[in-house]
């Protein structure tokens, strides 16, 4: 299980290839990755910055693995989340999740994504043509997350 | 004394990353912590008023209004997350 | 809207940029590999061939896709499926799709692999130490493919 | 003239992957088109068995036994598929 977070890029092709060495008991690789789009709410995006929460963020994500680990049986699962000043088309961040069997690396991988949104601390600054500005919360990354809580809990 | 921190939109509003404070008798627990910050007036009365998402995390973890708040603690306050 | 039958490997890193390469407007990407294990049904693998139905399999993959694309608000998708004999840990099939949020791009990609698992002509043979034999279909696949169906159709 | 093709364990048991068929005026549909096939025996009369899972696609689409057969069609024999 790991947890990276980086102002530098990453290789999807290498990191998954990573993940998998050394286990031939993985029979699916389900992954993730965010990207930075040009376009948002219709306002065109030129740059955006990414800051979080040393400390906090390493401790968020590693809780949300463990959950993971303990609701599904997966083999191995990677989270990278890039901070700093990122361009459109440039990558935000990776999920990567291993397991025998499909179902289980499907549900983690989104499992783990939903819960980043709502539950890391990482906050995005977009600079747009009128300005720059915070982006706001989701009320649907919310109610997303939301669906992984047992009804009856 | 505790460490209060403060992220994005917060930490540019108040112009402070993060402060020690020496946290007076009556206050206990993130409640009490939030209307004492708020007693400061102007950004710190806005941006912490009740009708404001503001999230706050104790030691790092997720705290609620009922959070104890004690000397050495590191409280965070900053508005719900956007990452990923 | 890529659909791919080889006998040669697939390079994750390469097909995901190809399939992202010019849409800006993508904010969501995700992916899933298949793999040979070594271990079935307690049974030592140690090699596999698949054989399918030339013709039909690309008509069957480009439907499943289609309707990936009537269902979900996706970009792009691709399938690389290959056949022919493979060793543990080698690739099987790769599924991608494309999409301005993460939900539809999520939603399509593990929708395609289960209607690609239940109705895509393709056989596998496990080559075991006891043998080779036709390794037979799951009702478990049966079941997961027909969570997509609406239950008033 | 219909084309009949037979995929993994069909093929194998079949010992045969392709066959040009002149169907009898009574095979319309693929319900008479697998019983005129059982009527051969041996492999075909236990494989294609009602109590066993096998599927048929004409021109390269699922059918089912009501589907119609004419001249001309491709029609094949497979067991429940198990790629990916």
């Amino acid at each position: 299980m790991t947890v990276q977070i980086q102002t530098e890029d990453f290789d999807l092709g290498a990191e998954i290839l990573n993940l998998r060495r050394g286990n031939t008991g993985i029979g699916a690789v389900a992954s993730f990755v965010g990207l930075v789009r040009d376009l948002n709410h219709s306002t065109t995006v030129t740059e955006m910055t990414l800051e979080h929460y040393p400390g906090m963020t390493e401790k968020a994500l590693a809780e949300i693995v463990e959950e993971a680990k303990r609701r599904w049986n997966i083999i191995d699962a990677l989270v990278i989340h890039r901070i700093g000043p990122l361009k459109p088309t440039d990558q935000i961040v990776l999920v990567a999740v291993s397991s025998a069997h499909r179902g289980d690396a499907f549900a983690a991988c989104e499992f783990i994504m939903d819960y980043l949104k709502t539950r890391a601390p990482f906050w995005k600054k977009e600079q747009t043509e009128a300005g720059a500005h915070w982006v706001d919360a989701r009320e649907s990354d919310e109610t997303t997350a939301q669906r992984w809580t047992a009804p009856s809990a | 004394m505790i460490t209060l921190l403060y992220f994005a939109r917060l930490r540019e509003t108040f112009g402070l990353s993060s402060e020690q404070a020496n946290l007076p008798a009556d206050v206990a627990d993130i409640r009490s912590l939030t209307e004492w910050l708020r007693q400061r007036g102007g950004a710190w009365q806005e941006e912490l008023a009740q009708d404001k998402p503001v999230r706050v995390a104790v030691n790092q973890d997720m705290a609620t209004p009922d959070t104890s708040v004690r000397d050495g603690d590191e409280v965070a306050f900053f508005p719900p997350v956007t990452g990923g």
